[in-house]
């Protein structure tokens, strides 16, 4: 089994189902002869052609809405928007057309197409590279929308989504692109996409995240231990419908909830978490569940990034003030 | 100085508004049967649409747009394509769906606000009607980029309005189906109104088909009121579509005679004297004044042509109001191909409060 | 002083402020000589004529674009844009630029402008006509969100919109245009957008809602009060930045919270003020903040909407939880 | 057939790619000594390109974008707008930038992932970089609307790229342009890339001037390689649009021969050979060329010239190596003009939490 970074299990995953499905075709600026941007789809044209690989024009709008037209016929469509904020452009079209294909034809049509975008700040990119908005798209009805965490769960649940009959949108973290590598077995086994994943068990406390924020988790929890906490940490993986129920289970056993993401504080995914978690889970919360998240302004220029973006410090103080609230 | 490139848009026209020949006729037109049957299609789709008010009127409908005036482009286009050819359209294209299969009953369903009526039981490939004006522009290249890629000898047809051809989405579809050489033909119907925002005040272009240049596409203008013309242009550009000689756009000159939709109110933003100009090229009487002519065409066949016309009409006003209400769980059906689980809370929510939730809200 | 609609009491605002203020320009699809598909926009044309009520072509993301470039030269312009349902074209403008102009200059730039926008569900309207986006625009960092729902709100709070010097998305309850009518005095008067409006005093119960639903929200107080319940009605009003300490203060006194939208319930707005009500009111609260929203599902067309709305029932029933729970 | 509507697209040169006139000169290139001022523009732009990626390798700047190959156009834009014209820029017009007094500083603090950079003291009214590509032709549409409505003779340049021009935004901003007959000049710097995407990939047009036929605005090409006439043709649209005689756009005809940005390897997807032959063309050369036959320019002056541009790049980079990092508080400064008191909680959290950001995320 290899060891291979996120960004190289995407595309061993792209690789795997458009052998397996002649169906599958992707989608996107400089995804053909470049590799893509980040190299997701690096010798994809060179094995599959430029007719399954297409280099598309540069606008987002006619990606998303293309994609919708081609997943109506029956292809399915894997799209790369460049960067997530560019992706605001294809609200619209996700929203109003891909969510809505199903529903509004009685299920006489169907619309199984995958939006892969990469999200989060942290790589000093220039403005709009950063942004996180997970949140919106987990808003609307009819999609789903998936974040893996680790090399391994960008695999499966990227195969996963390519396979599901509805539309996904598929956000990215390229903090972790190439922050780490680990084992992946190229098997075409997908992973579920009603569940979160616990990546570590702990008594104390229950910190949920995903995305690149997994990884700034993880830390704070090694920080915990060090402390003589035991926390426990939930990668979400899929936002859009989520498993609130692994969540409320860990609660239940630790009693305090801390939410963790890099997205703006107001109206943030966290918030929805944090909501049905004290709603849900109010009698076995022993403190309020606390968010940590990222500020409700715009996330800086490289110089500053770094202050914007949840440090373990924050979660640790945010696990902290859960755990010892009284 | 010598251009480095050069354009030309041009008109067609056979048939003037009073019926007079301006050109030989294509083939298809000299066999008269085919017109009369197209002029049948014309007249039911009158029927169909004054039906559709009178429900709306009566409280039996909701909103609806009418497409009067507009028929002979729709009979045209609607005879101009095959059952596997994939259409994509506004609200406002009744009488193709009608040619293409749709039922009368399907379409008051639509216009009820009830969600079956998108379910065709005739062109199952058909795209649902596009509320959102010109994003089904990069939906139809999307079709046709799936019909070239499987090597299929179909086309794809996008129907848009003027009022469209302002819209990014449009150019970006016009911009994919020019890069990929797609069989994709827009149909642009120029009805010279966007609600009340005239031809003029949506844009400079001298004309809508010059549009395409922008994407090197061919195009070209048509009288929208002559059915000849539109069905002649539209089998052109759709066969070489087929044949993998890529995409085009027509733009159909014609005009909206009714109102916007049911809740708008024209008069307070256009002439009456326009409008009573506009009727005088309107689509059908140019065609019966032919077929007269020709002695094809009298007084006894157009009654029993409206009596036709009243009864299959009839007919599926009784099948759409026999058609009982969805029930409110409907609401989580084919949302996705299986409810997921996080979703059964709310759906056993809305069983619990359906009747609860049956009061109107606005009074 | 005269019994206004809230449209009409939108159209004083308007015409009141293009008076006092020769930047304020109109700017639309139909609020010409249409006067706007609502009205809202009637007889200014002929008052301020067509270069400060400007007709626009067809094209949402023009239109918020447009009005960028026009605030940014010092105008203040007013733009509507015709249903929500086709303001998601708008997101990447307000959110990528609308609400970064000052931010990325240092204060070099500004952006004052106004988005307005019909929402909300209910007057069996075609598809799309029914959308409830709020959450969406309250998720973006630089911008306020301002939802009124009544004439004299409404009045005010464009005014208030018109004169803040940066940008605000200014929903508008297309269920309460028309039904019913309220004294406003049109004397330039704006009410501030940093604080909640408590409709209602009570001591069971705090209802918190905004827009179209604290018409039924209302109604489902009155509910209450049949039932022996006394409930506090607060409408938020401005949801981005809002005014917590206002529902915090409430839910001090009343120890319950029902947060009641008409918009999909995964991560809506409803779920934001839950979060932060449980996170920060953890102590008073006797019961977890319920939320009553509308379902993570397409708006049905007309035939079924009434379903989709959360009614008085559902408001009532989500009173009772929180206030008979224990 | 007579068509309705005919377009042609002219393209306009003078000086060769040996520097060699092909046509006799406009009034302004008469004047050597504007001529030497301009080349002498075009070297400072390139000595600031270079060393602006020199810093980029050496880690004291961020992903930067290069203008190497641009420097034509960008002096013969920059020398053709006044200082109270409007710019609305991509990431690529540093040169436009100089030209227009934002200063290396400035240029340096930005490229670097620093607001600051953005609050240019010399051209207080030019809009921000607009890294979404295409939204600032809306920006641009609005901008020339309000000094249309307060009857000012300013003018607006909008640049963006071959690619841009296959974004929505560019459409309806050139849609906007015409309809309201605005003081907006479109500058398309077509360098032939996108990225790796090939002109000949992003459209089937045959040029990209004509996409404004589309918008019914006037549209010509010019070879972007000759100051000369990049500076004629947009000075006439430029004082055209002043006049209140409306829009244009001009396609300048290019080639990036940098990569993309630092970030970026072009010869993954395009040969060297192509680019060797690109730079035949280049546009500084050809100046030189033309003012060394005329006797207006040596190797003295040349040098002279090299060692002036290297100091004041050599001061700018002082400058801005000088200047203390923003604080993280910055951030929640001029997000609105006044902090809303519902921010202040997460500002206090900041101040709180600033030292322990202070570590580096992706390791
Ligand atoms: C994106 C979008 N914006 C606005 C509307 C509201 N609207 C519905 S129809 C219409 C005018 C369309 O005009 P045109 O394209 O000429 O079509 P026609 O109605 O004349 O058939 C408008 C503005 C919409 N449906 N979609
Ligand atoms: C809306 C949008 N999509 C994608 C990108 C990513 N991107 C940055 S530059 C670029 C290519 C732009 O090409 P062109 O317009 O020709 O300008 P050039 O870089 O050649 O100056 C792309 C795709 C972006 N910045 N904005
Ligand atoms: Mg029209
Ligand atoms: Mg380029």
């Amino acid at each position: 089994m290899a060891q291979i970074t996120l960004v190289e299990a995407i595309n061993r995953a792209l690789a795997t189902e458009m052998e397996r499905d002649s169906d599958v075709v992707i989608m996107g600026q400089d995804v053909g002869k470049d590799g893509g941007v980040f190299r997701a789809t690096v010798g994809l044209t060179d094995r599959f052609g430029p007719e399954r690989v297409m280099d598309t024009p540069l606008a987002e709008a006619m990606i998303a809405g293309m994609a919708i037209g081609m997943a109506v016929e029956g292809l399915k469509p894997v799209a790369e928007i460049q960067f997530s904020g560019f992706a605001y452009t294809t609200i619209d079209q996700i929203l109003n057309h891909a969510g809505r294909m199903r529903y509004r034809t009685r299920g006489r049509m169907s619309c199984p197409l995958v939006l892969r975008t990469p999200c989060g700040a942290g790589i000093h990119a220039p403005e709009h590279h950063s942004e996180s908005p997970e949140a919106m798209f987990a808003h609307m009805p009819g999609i789903r929308v998936v974040y893996p965490s680790s090399p391994r769960r960008a695999y499966g649940l990227l195969l996963a989504s390519i396979r599901d009959p509805d539309p996904v949108v598929f956000c990215e973290p390229t903090r972790l692109y190439r922050l780490f590598r680990e084992e992946v077995e190229d098997d075409a086994t997908a992973l579920p996409l009603d569940t979160c994943f616990t990546l570590r068990e702990g008594t104390d406390v229950t910190l949920v995240t995903w995305g690149g924020m997994v990884h700034e988790t993880l830390g704070a929890a090694d920080a915990l231990a060090e402390l003589g906490y035991a926390a426990e940490v939930i990668d979400v993986a899929t936002l859009k419908p989520y498993d609130l129920d692994t969540i409320l289970a860990s609660v239940g056993r630790t009693g305090r909830c801390v939410v963790v993401s890099e997205a703006p504080r107001t109206a943030g995914f966290a918030s929805e978490i944090a909501a049905s978690v004290s709603e849900q889970g109010l009698l076995s919360l022993m403190a309020p569940v606390q968010r940590v998240t990222g500020y409700d302004t715009v996330v800086p220029l490289a110089r500053l990034e770094k202050y914007y973006i949840p440090s373990v410090e924050r979660i640790v103080a945010g696990a902290r003030r859960a755990i010892e609230f009284s | 100085m010598q251009p480095v490139a050069r354009f030309e848009i041009y008109y067609t026209q056979y048939l003037d508004e009073s019926g007079r020949v301006t050109q030989p006729f294509p083939e298809f037109a000299q066999d008269t049967a085919q017109l009369i049957d197209l002029y049948r299609w014309m007249g039911l789709m009158r029927t169909y649409d004054a039906k559709a008010i009178a429900l709306q009127r009566t409280g039996q409908l909701g909103t609806y747009a009418p497409i009067l005036g507009q028929e002979a482009i729709q009979a045209g286009v609607g005879s101009a394509m095959r059952s596997d050819d994939v259409f994509l359209m506004t609200y406002r294209e009744q009488g193709i769906q009608l040619m293409r299969g749709v039922t009368m009953k399907e379409l008051f369903l639509y216009w009820s606000g009830d969600e079956r009526g998108s379910d065709y039981s005739g062109p199952r490939g058909d795209f649902p009607i596009c509320i959102t004006i010109g994003a089904q522009a990069t939906h139809a290249a999307g079709a046709a980029y799936a019909i070239k890629l499987r090597r299929q000898k179909r086309a794809v047809v996008c129907a848009i309005g003027d009022g469209a051809t302002s819209k990014g989405d449009f150019y970006e579809g016009m911009n994919a189906a020019g890069t990929w050489k797609l069989p994709l033909v827009f149909l642009v119907t120029n009805n010279q109104w966007a609600i009340s925002v005239p031809r003029g005040a949506q844009t400079a272009a001298e004309t809508l088909a010059q549009k395409a240049i922008a994407a090197g596409i061919p195009c070209e203008q048509v009288d929208g009121n002559d059915l000849i013309a539109v069905r002649q242009v539209m089998d052109q550009a759709l066969t070489k579509a087929r044949n993998g000689e890529g995409p085009a756009l027509i733009e159909a000159l014609s005009y909206r005679l009714s109102d916007h939709t049911t809740a708008d109110d024209a008069s307070r933003y256009r002439s009456a004297d326009e409008v009573a100009d506009a009727w005088k090229r309107e689509p059908i009487s140019r065609v019966r004044n032919y077929l007269t002519g020709l002695g094809a065409w009298d007084k006894t066949r157009e009654e029993a042509l409206l009596k036709d016309c009243n009864e299959r009409v009839q007919t599926a006003v009784q099948e759409y109001t026999a058609t009982p209400l969805p029930k409110p769980a409907a609401m989580f059906e084919h949302l996705y191909e299986t409810l997921p689980s996080a979703l059964e809370p709310q759906r056993a929510e809305l069983d619990l409060n359906g009747d609860a939730g049956g009061a109107d809200h606005a009074g």
